[in-house]
């Protein structure tokens, strides 16, 4: 159908070049994304989901970098594009939500002030026009009375309002894809499930790609279509999500789903992964979760594995049985 | 303590600061050894070496190399037991405005109740008014002396240590191991002391530094309006000043060489300090 | 023209009567005059009064120039001579000028011209009380009550006086602008406008000279004296003044600020010691405190009295230092290692007296002295003094009345309030021969008797060493050289608009 | 927010009476004034009559109940130096001491918050490391000595500018202000100068640490994310959000301005209220130091609850029912 | 049964503290706000020796307010705490060792400058539950029971992940011999796999010390796993209460309906629907909370009724507590 996907990430590296040494944040992701698919990201704390949905929209703090890989968004490379260039595409072609409603918007400007700011920053737009945007925008988002909200400013909404409000800044130029960084988890079970349900419809009706970034598998496998897990910088497992959550083949996967109370009776002991999470100062050389993996074997202690592609991409030297 | 060295060295400024401070803190524990002229024993001054310019022999037949002041004091000899008296005075007056502002901040916020309310009201009020005129009015009315100096100081400066505590025990007191202290349940001396007191520390160290700098000019400024220590036993600040009405003159080494030991001394502190705070400050971490 | 000067302090009020500053009098001398005058040598010269002579043991004769106006047109009577001295007389501020009225209990005024004043007893030198007696305007002042009067003079309204310049402006601590009066009895002045401006910081008034935002400054610091001097564009005016640093004892039994070496108590105050105060004496190097620590700006000095001074004593010598001697006379007094004391000293009065008090402490601890040096504003020591805080003080004293009555009487009779003598003798001295020879001196109307009296005195008074007297200050005046000129400098330091002329090119 | 003026207006209240009630404490520990104004020789009965007059003699609790029922009434006493209300005296020479104060935390805050964001946006740039370098120079170096030095340079030296005192003056709203004429103007700017330099130092600091913390929130983030120009984030994200603690020292400096003009004045020979006390303190004139440190307590406390309701306009947060709400 | 932990009637309003200026302002007639918040209203509950009795609400209706106060930190405004029959505070101070605490936030809930080894000591030893110079043994002992090596008794908790640093504080609490442990969220910012350790730690000390057990969440799961009885709080008060089986199964609330149905699922396979089925509107500001049933503004089943009279809780045949009219 389409030539090229809306992206294409190929061996993605971001690297953090800290006083304690190189922390490899992101480590040979590659991945890509079809125009109007919702892609979920999920790991566990410290993986590296953020730095990757930052590196997408060349925005990762310094002392971190892109050390190498090429992202290309609609055929045409980031990395490495002029900060102007780069700048031109933020907001436009590719929006950004983050997890802290209450951290993103500027508590000293007007709701209005500042979606104003973000449609001024993407070419001429008077002010009237601007606002009128805006509150069309809002509405979509759900938020009643739009107009006349845009004057307030983010300590009078309620957490879920403002998450609604940052995700109306980032829809305000249609951008083609929305990197939603948990914007969630900072909500309460009945806020978020509005908020997911809305964002759902949203891509639905837009067409507008989605890459969600989550610790709660259940969020994203209501949610994504296809599903990236994550471990210590690197991509585990990705494949469609029922087939990868129904029947995971990578040891990490399965031990994320073992962990959830919901899958376990209630009372009983969980089928925990020993262990903690590496640091990504110092890998062993091998498999990142080889530590903590039953499966493990002294393959996994000193090679990296080998991608294993069947339906889908699983990095493991012993994957388990496809169901 | 080590991964602080090492973080320290990076800013090679702040070493050159702090290699500064380090060698001004030991010419002045040293003064009395290295110095050519004790500039204190008044039998050895000679008034015919008064004011003479850098270079100058003087009559005990050692070269004068910053020359002499109005007293026929050795300007380097004065200055580098000026510099000892004002650290001495920075010191002083920075460690008990630290002990009694900490003392004031911590116990204020720990207590609550009144006891904050009255205590915090003072230090606002305090901290409302100009530490300048409140020294002043102090010396005017303690007297001239050391110990008066460090009085006025202190009475300047606690206020704002004890803002800082009260600040810092306040927003230590809210976190969860405070709480949790109160819920073993400890008892409230130990929580202050063991829990709240050292983990304020940092921000009073920080303060600590730039009030020692402060000190030293304030003390000098006093000097300054004629409200400082002994002439014969001169600050840094009073050599200074008292250099000053040589200014228009031309005879500027009088008090341009003490201002520049006075400017270093005080610029190497804040800076060492500047560099100890970004350090503390967790958010600019890396 | 304009005469700007830049000077250290301005007049305190408009009202003339209102504080016997001398800063004060000095700026208010513009707008009002005096009965007498005071000389550039401090003599007495007429002013108001053309002459005068006394009748008996209390009586005085002032007969008053005539045709002298006020500004305001109207002529100059006996009655505004009396009004004045009834003014003087009521007012009450902080540093009332009564007390160059103290003595008169009555006036008469015989004519429009003459007037007999009446004194509580033989008064010689109230003809130098009366360089302060301004003469204000009667009607001006009819009704003011005292409280009322400052805003009356301030705004002009009752300042009205026989002066060579007329009330302009004032603005307290900043300036005081007069402008010139035709009609003065004296001819007309050279200044259309005069201005002095205030400005104590000494390193500021120097700036400003060499800014040229002033004409002339007066007090020149010592330091910057010879540097001025340098300066082609500029010309340095020097002269001595009445003001002489000296070195008060303690002569009370115990004294706070002395101790000895190692900090205990001594058993007597060794002030007492005539061996002691000798000893202090000759380790004072007059020549180095006058040309090293005043940088040349002093007079060496041997008695209280500069030598312009009625009283003088020429010949009483100039100590010269002895080291050896002042030891020895230490040991024998019984201080072998000598002790240990406060030298106080203020630090912002007069030109030199932070540097001649830090000279001292040096020359003091040469003959084994530990001395402290203490050196204090004068806000802060003179009130110490005055509660008899201190062992002793270096400070400087001015015979302004021209007349050295004043400072004997003043220091070295014992205090007796009733007979208002020794007023400023905070030390206890006290000698029946002194008070003795002072009273008769108080009282005697022959000027050549009273001379001798004085002189005896001055000798009594060097001989018990009730203070050392050490250098004399000199003050040096700055200006412009191409906009004025003064030829030379007053002992009192006061300068005045007619003593400066514009300068001829 | 009426509760929250009445509060800080007993605060005020609370000030002034302390301030006033140490100083005359403080006054008569040093000394009696009599003793630096009267002339030595006055005889007792004159110098007893002067103490009378000045109300010297009553006990000092006495004294000060006396000032303070005279205060209710506005009334602040007379000089002991002048003889004249001190009120007016004070009065008439805040304008000069209110116009410098003001013309250097202008300075301080026109030239020292760009390049304090300049310094915290770029931290490691050998620019800011020298603004940086110049901000603790300024905070370092006493202000005497500075005074002196421009008075050297930009006056004897170059000629420049005047040396000091204050310039001629215009009217403006019944008080003269001298930076309404262009030759006053000239006078004003070495002083201002003098008086700003820790101001501006203070203020570098204090929007570099801002800026530097501001630049690591997510709302930055979220700015650049929605293409934001760095420019613009500074102007419109980053200024508003520091502007609160500047605003505070902005004011809290203004007030210590008035008391650092001491020195300033000294030097400059300025006619303002720092000059003013020094030379009150001198002359032990305690009528003029009580009305002057009063005064001064006022002025911080109106600047301090003018700052603090400035917060409401700079912060939303804070604008519904203050801060006792 | 043995009734370990009561609560009866516990309000807690905090009222805003007035300065005197407010005071005047009010007297003089202009609007001050001196609503108080709502934070935990008229809650009864007991909990058996050896239960574990799970608090579940979203965020700010008064789960950690209740849990303070049970735990002794804070005295109630009304309403009277007992544990093991006695109060457990003494004026404002807490005085009672038998009920222990552990809090949510790992990184914060140690003193940074203290090592785990003296922390975890110093309250036994200052209660004398155990001799200065037993302490080491007994921290090595705690340490190696929650799973940790005794040799990082001299560590400092920067030197350890968030759920080691979460073993210490059970550690510590238990080490003070409590009958009762009230837990905070102990989980909530813990990764799954972390989580999921601390959860079993957890299970295994109840069974080994037959621990009786407070445990507060906002995660639904988490709640439903470990503990026997459940009950949900909204806007300060307990809406619902039972056995946890019995609740989860068959909410009786609207709000415990629609809480439960909010919880994203987990979806196994494409063809499970995954349809979200929020709750509508948000939660009310305690300060004034709404007339009536407080749930009502949000319930899809609200009447006349909900509006006007607030539902008592009654207990229901299968022995549920529920507040609710309609239910
Ligand atoms: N500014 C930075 N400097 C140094 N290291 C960083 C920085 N930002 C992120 N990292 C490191 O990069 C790694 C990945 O971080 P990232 O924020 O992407 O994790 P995450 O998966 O988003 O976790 P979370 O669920 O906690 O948000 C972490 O180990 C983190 O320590
Ligand atoms: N010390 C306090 N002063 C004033 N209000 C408080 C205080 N502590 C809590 N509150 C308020 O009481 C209400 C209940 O707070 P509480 O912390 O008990 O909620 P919670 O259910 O634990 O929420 P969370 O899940 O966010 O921890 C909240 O509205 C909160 O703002
Ligand atoms: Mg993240
Ligand atoms: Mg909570
Ligand atoms: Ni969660």
């Amino acid at each position: 159908m389409s030539a090229s996907p809306l992206l294409e990430v190929r061996d993605l590296r971001t690297h953090f070049f800290t006083r304690a040494g190189v922390v490899k944040a992101v480590e040979g992701v590659s991945f890509s994304l079809e125009k109007g698919e919702i892609l979920g990201l999920v790991g566990e704390s410290g993986s590296g989901k953020s730095v990757t949905g930052f590196s997408l929209i060349g925005l990762v703090d310094p002392p971190g970098r892109i050390a190498s890989g090429s992202i290309k968004f609609e055929g045409r490379e980031l990395v490495g594009l002029p900060p102007a260039e780069m700048r031109a595409l933020r907001g436009k072609r590719i929006a950004m939500v983050f997890q802290d409603p209450a951290a993103t918007l500027n508590p000293v400007l007007s709701i209005g002030q500042q979606m104003t700011l973000a449609v001024q920053a993407h070419g001429r737009a008077s002010d009237a026009a601007a606002r009128d945007l805006a509150a069309r925008t809002l509405t979509r988002v759900g938020i009643p009375d739009a107009a006349a909200r845009l004057d307030a400013y983010p300590h009078e909404f309620s957490g879920g309002m403002r998450q609604r409000v940052a995700i109306a800044t980032a829809l305000l130029h249609g951008p083609d894809l929305i990197i939603a960084d948990e914007p969630t988890t900072a909500l309460d079970v009945s806020i978020q499930a509005q908020i997911l349900a809305e964002m759902k419809s949203l891509a639905k009706e837009t067409g507008t790609a989605l890459v969600w970034i989550s610790h709660d598998l259940a969020t994203v496998s209501s949610l994504a279509d296809r599903v990236l897990v994550m471990y210590a910088g690197r991509i585990v497992e990705a494949g469609a999500v029922g087939e990868t959550l129904r029947a995971p083949r990578h040891p990490y996967t399965r031990g994320l789903l073992d962990s959830l109370p919901a899958m376990a009776r209630p009372g009983e002991k969980l089928n925990q992964i020993p262990g903690t999470t590496p640091s990504l100062l110092s890998l062993p050389p091998g498999c990142p979760f080889a530590p903590r993996c039953p499966r493990a074997d002294a393959v996994c202690a000193t090679d990296p594995p080998d991608v294993v592609t069947a339906s889908r991409l699983v990095r493991c030297h012993h994957p388990l049985e496809a169901a | 303590m080590r991964a602080f060295w090492r973080e320290y060295r990076e800013n090679w400024i702040a070493v050159v600061a702090l290699a500064v401070v380090v060698v001004i803190v030991l010419a002045a524990l040293l003064a009395p050894w290295i110095t050519p002229q004790n500039p204190y024993d008044l039998a050895s001054l000679d008034l015919m070496d008064a004011r003479k310019p850098p270079g100058f022999v003087g009559s005990e037949g050692y070269v004068h190399w910053l020359g002499t002041d109005a007293q026929g004091r050795d300007l380097l000899s004065a200055i580098i037991h000026g510099l000892r008296i004002s650290l001495q005075m920075g010191i002083a007056a920075g460690l008990f405005a630290m002990t009694i502002g900490a003392t004031l901040g911590i116990l204020s916020a720990h207590a609550g109740g009144w006891v904050e309310a009255a205590i915090m009201r003072v230090v606002d009020l305090q901290l409302s008014f100009p530490a300048i005129l409140l020294a002043l009015v102090l010396v005017a009315v303690l007297g001239q002396g050391k110990s008066q100096l460090v009085i006025a100081l202190v009475a300047a400066q606690y206020a704002y240590f004890a803002r800082t505590a009260y600040g810092a025990a306040t927003a230590e007191r809210q976190k969860d191991y405070v709480e949790a202290a109160h819920a073993t349940p400890l008892p409230g001396w130990r929580i202050v002391l063991r829990h709240i007191l050292p983990n304020c520390l940092p921000p009073l160290i920080v303060v600590g530094t730039v009030q020692v700098a402060n000190a030293i000019a304030l003390e000098a400024t006093l000097s300054f309006l004629g409200l400082g220590l002994p002439p014969t036993e001169p600050s840094l600040g009073m050599l200074i000043a008292n250099g000053f009405q040589y200014m228009m003159s031309g005879r500027t080494w009088i008090s341009v060489y003490p201002g520049i030991a006075l400017i270093v001394l005080i610029v190497a502190i804040n800076i060492v300090g500047d560099q100890i705070r970004d350090q503390f400050n967790p958010r600019l971490r890396r | 023209q304009t005469l700007t000067m830049g000077v250290r302090a301005g007049p305190e009020s408009i009202d003339p009567h209102f504080t016997a500053t001398g800063t004060h009098s000095e700026a208010l001398k513009h707008i009002f005059d005096t009965l007498t005058h005071s000389g550039p040598q401090l003599q007495i010269e007429p002013g108001l009064a053309e002459s005068w002579r006394p009748i008996d043991a209390t009586t005085w004769e002032f007969k008053l120039r005539r045709g002298v106006k006020f500004h305001d047109g109207s002529d100059m009577t006996a009655e505004d001579v009396v009004a004045s001295i009834r003014r003087m007389q009521t007012l009450s501020g902080p540093n009332p000028t009564r007390i160059y009225v103290r003595r008169i209990t009555d006036v008469r005024i015989v004519d429009p011209h003459t007037l007999h004043i009446i004194t509580g007893g033989p008064s010689p030198t109230l003809p130098n009380d009366f360089i302060r007696l301004f003469v204000v305007s009667a009607r001006a002042t009819a009704g003011l009550t005292p409280e009322a009067s400052n805003e009356a003079f301030n705004s002009g309204r009752a300042a009205i006086g026989t002066g060579p310049y007329r009330f302009v402006s004032w603005t307290p601590r900043e300036q005081f602008i007069v402008d010139r009066f035709e009609g003065h009895w004296s001819g007309r002045p050279a200044w259309a406008r005069h201005v002095r401006r205030e400005i104590p910081n000494d390193a500021n008034r120097v700036a400003q000279l060499r800014t040229g935002q002033v004409d002339m400054i007066v007090r020149v610091p010592a330091a910057d004296v010879a540097t001025l001097e340098r300066d082609r564009t500029l010309s340095v005016v020097k002269a001595d003044t009445v003001y002489v640093f000296n070195f008060q004892f303690d002569f009370r039994e115990n004294t706070p600020q002395v101790t000895a070496r190692d900090g205990s108590r001594l058993a007597a105050n060794p002030y007492r010691d005539p061996r002691v105060r000798e000893a202090i004496d000759l380790a004072i190097d007059r020549r180095a405190l006058a040309e090293i620590a005043m940088e040349g700006m002093g007079t060496p000095q041997g008695q209280m009295v500069t030598p312009n001074i009625f009283g003088f004593n020429p010949a009483l010598p100039i100590p010269t230092p002895n080291l050896a001697r002042a030891r020895q006379l230490l040991t024998e007094a019984g201080f072998p290692n000598g002790f240990r004391m406060v030298l106080n000293f203020s630090n912002d009065r007069l030109p030199g007296d932070r540097g001649v008090g830090t000279a001292m402490a040096q020359m003091l601890a040469r003959i084994g002295i530990e001395v402290q040096a203490a050196g204090q504003p004068a806000a802060v020591i003179f009130p110490a003094r005055a509660r008899g805080e201190l062992s002793n003080i270096m400070a400087g004293w001015g015979t302004l009345t021209g007349e050295a009555s004043y400072t004997y009487s003043s220091n070295a009779h014992t205090n007796n309030p009733t007979l208002r003598l020794g007023a400023f003798n905070w030390h206890g001295y006290s000698n029946p021969e002194m008070d003795r020879l002072i009273q008769a001196s108080e009282f005697e109307l022959d000027d050549a008797k009273r001379r001798e009296l004085l002189q005896q005195i001055g000798a009594l008074f060097n001989r018990e060493r009730v203070s050392l007297p050490l250098a004399s200050v000199g003050s040096a005046w700055a200006m412009r050289r191409d906009r004025v000129s003064m030829p030379s400098g007053r002992a009192d330091e006061e300068t005045y608009a007619w003593d400066v002329t514009p300068a001829t090119r | 927010m009426l509760g929250f003026i009445i509060q800080r207006l007993l605060q005020a209240g609370l000030v002034m009476l302390a301030m006033s009630a140490l100083v005359f404490i403080g006054v008569y520990a040093i000394g009696n004034p009599i003793d630096v104004l009267i002339s030595p020789d006055a005889t007792q009965d004159i110098r007893a009559a002067a103490i009378k007059s000045m109300g010297l003699d009553l006990p000092l609790w006495q004294q000060y109940l006396a000032f303070l029922g005279r205060l209710l009434s506005g009334d602040f006493g007379r000089s002991f130096v002048f003889g004249t209300p001190v009120i007016d005296l004070v009065l008439a020479r805040l304008p000069a001491t209110l116009e410098l104060a003001l013309a250097s935390v202008l300075i301080g805050a026109f030239i020292g918050i760009p390049l304090g964001i300049y310094a915290g946006y770029k931290p490691e740039s050998p620019i800011a490391r020298g603004i940086m370098a110049v901000s603790v120079l300024g905070f370092s170096v006493p202000t005497f000595w500075v005074g002196l030095i421009l008075i050297l340079f930009f006056a004897v030296h170059l000629d420049w500018l005047p040396a000091g005192n204050r310039g001629p003056t215009a009217e403006f709203l019944g008080v003269q202000w001298s930076f309404l004429t262009k030759e006053g103007l000239t006078f004003l700017i070495l002083p201002a100068l003098n008086l700003s330099l820790f101001k501006l130092a203070m203020m570098i600091r204090l929007a570099r640490a801002g800026t530097r913390e501001v630049m690591l929130t997510d709302t930055v983030k979220f700015a650049r994310a929605a293409g934001l120009s760095e420019m613009t984030i500074l102007r419109r994200h980053v200024l508003r959000l520091i502007s609160i603690p500047l605003v505070t020292v902005f004011g809290l400096e203004f007030g210590s301005t008035l008391a650092f003009a001491v020195v300033t004045e000294t030097i400059f020979s300025w006619p303002g209220v720092g000059k003013l006390i020094i030379e009150s303190i001198t002359s032990l004139d305690r009528p003029v130091m009580v009305a002057y440190l009063v005064l001064v307590a006022f002025l911080f406390v109106t600047i301090n609850l003018v700052v603090d309701l400035s917060y409401a306009l700079l912060d939303p947060r804070l604008r519904r029912g203050g801060r006792g709400a | 049964m043995n009734q370990i932990l009561v609560a009866e009637g516990v309000t807690k309003r905090f009222s805003p503290s007035l300065s005197l200026g407010d005071r005047i302002a009010g007297v003089l007639g202009a609007h001050v706000d001196k609503r108080a918040v709502h934070a935990v209203t008229d809650v009864s509950l007991s909990v058996t020796a050896g239960e574990t009795l799970g608090l579940v609400g979203e965020s700010g209706c008064g789960k950690s307010t209740l849990g303070r106060m049970l735990a002794g930190i804070m005295p109630p405004t009304e309403g009277r705490v007992l544990v093991s029959g006695t109060a457990p505070m003494r004026g404002r101070h807490k005085a009672t060792t038998r009920i222990q605490t552990v809090f949510q936030d790992p990184f914060a809930s140690l003193n940074p400058r203290m090592r785990i080894g003296d922390s975890i000591a110093e309250g036994p030893v200052t209660h004398g539950l155990t001799s200065r110079a037993d302490a080491p043994r007994m921290v090595a002992d705690w340490l190696a029971r929650v799973g940790l090596d005794p040799a990082f008794a001299a560590r400092f908790p920067h030197q350890f992940s968030g759920g080691q640093r979460q073993r210490v504080a059970i550690a510590r609490a238990l080490a003070m011999q409590p009958d009762v442990l009230v837990c905070d969220e102990p989980v909530a910012s813990l990764d799954v796999s972390i989580q999921a350790q601390i959860l079993n730690l957890f299970l295994d000390l109840r069974r080994d010390l037959g621990l009786t057990c407070l445990f507060i969440s906002h995660d639904l799961s988490v709640v439903r796993h470990v503990s026997d009885r459940v009950a949900i709080m909204y806007l300060g008060r307990i809406v619902e209460a039972g056995s946890a089986a019995k609740v989860y199964a068959s909410p009786r609330h609207p709000y415990t309906q629609g809480l439960l149905d909010s919880v994203p699922k987990l979806r196994l396979s494409i063809d499970d629907v995954a349809d979200f089925k929020p709750i509508a509107g948000e939660l009310p500001s305690p300060l004034s909370p709404p007339s009536g049933c407080a749930f009502h503004p949000r319930c899809p089943k609200a009447t006349a009724l909900c509006r006007a009279e607030r539902p008592a809780l009654t207990a229901r045949e299968d022995g549920t507590l529920v507040a609710c009219h309609h239910a």
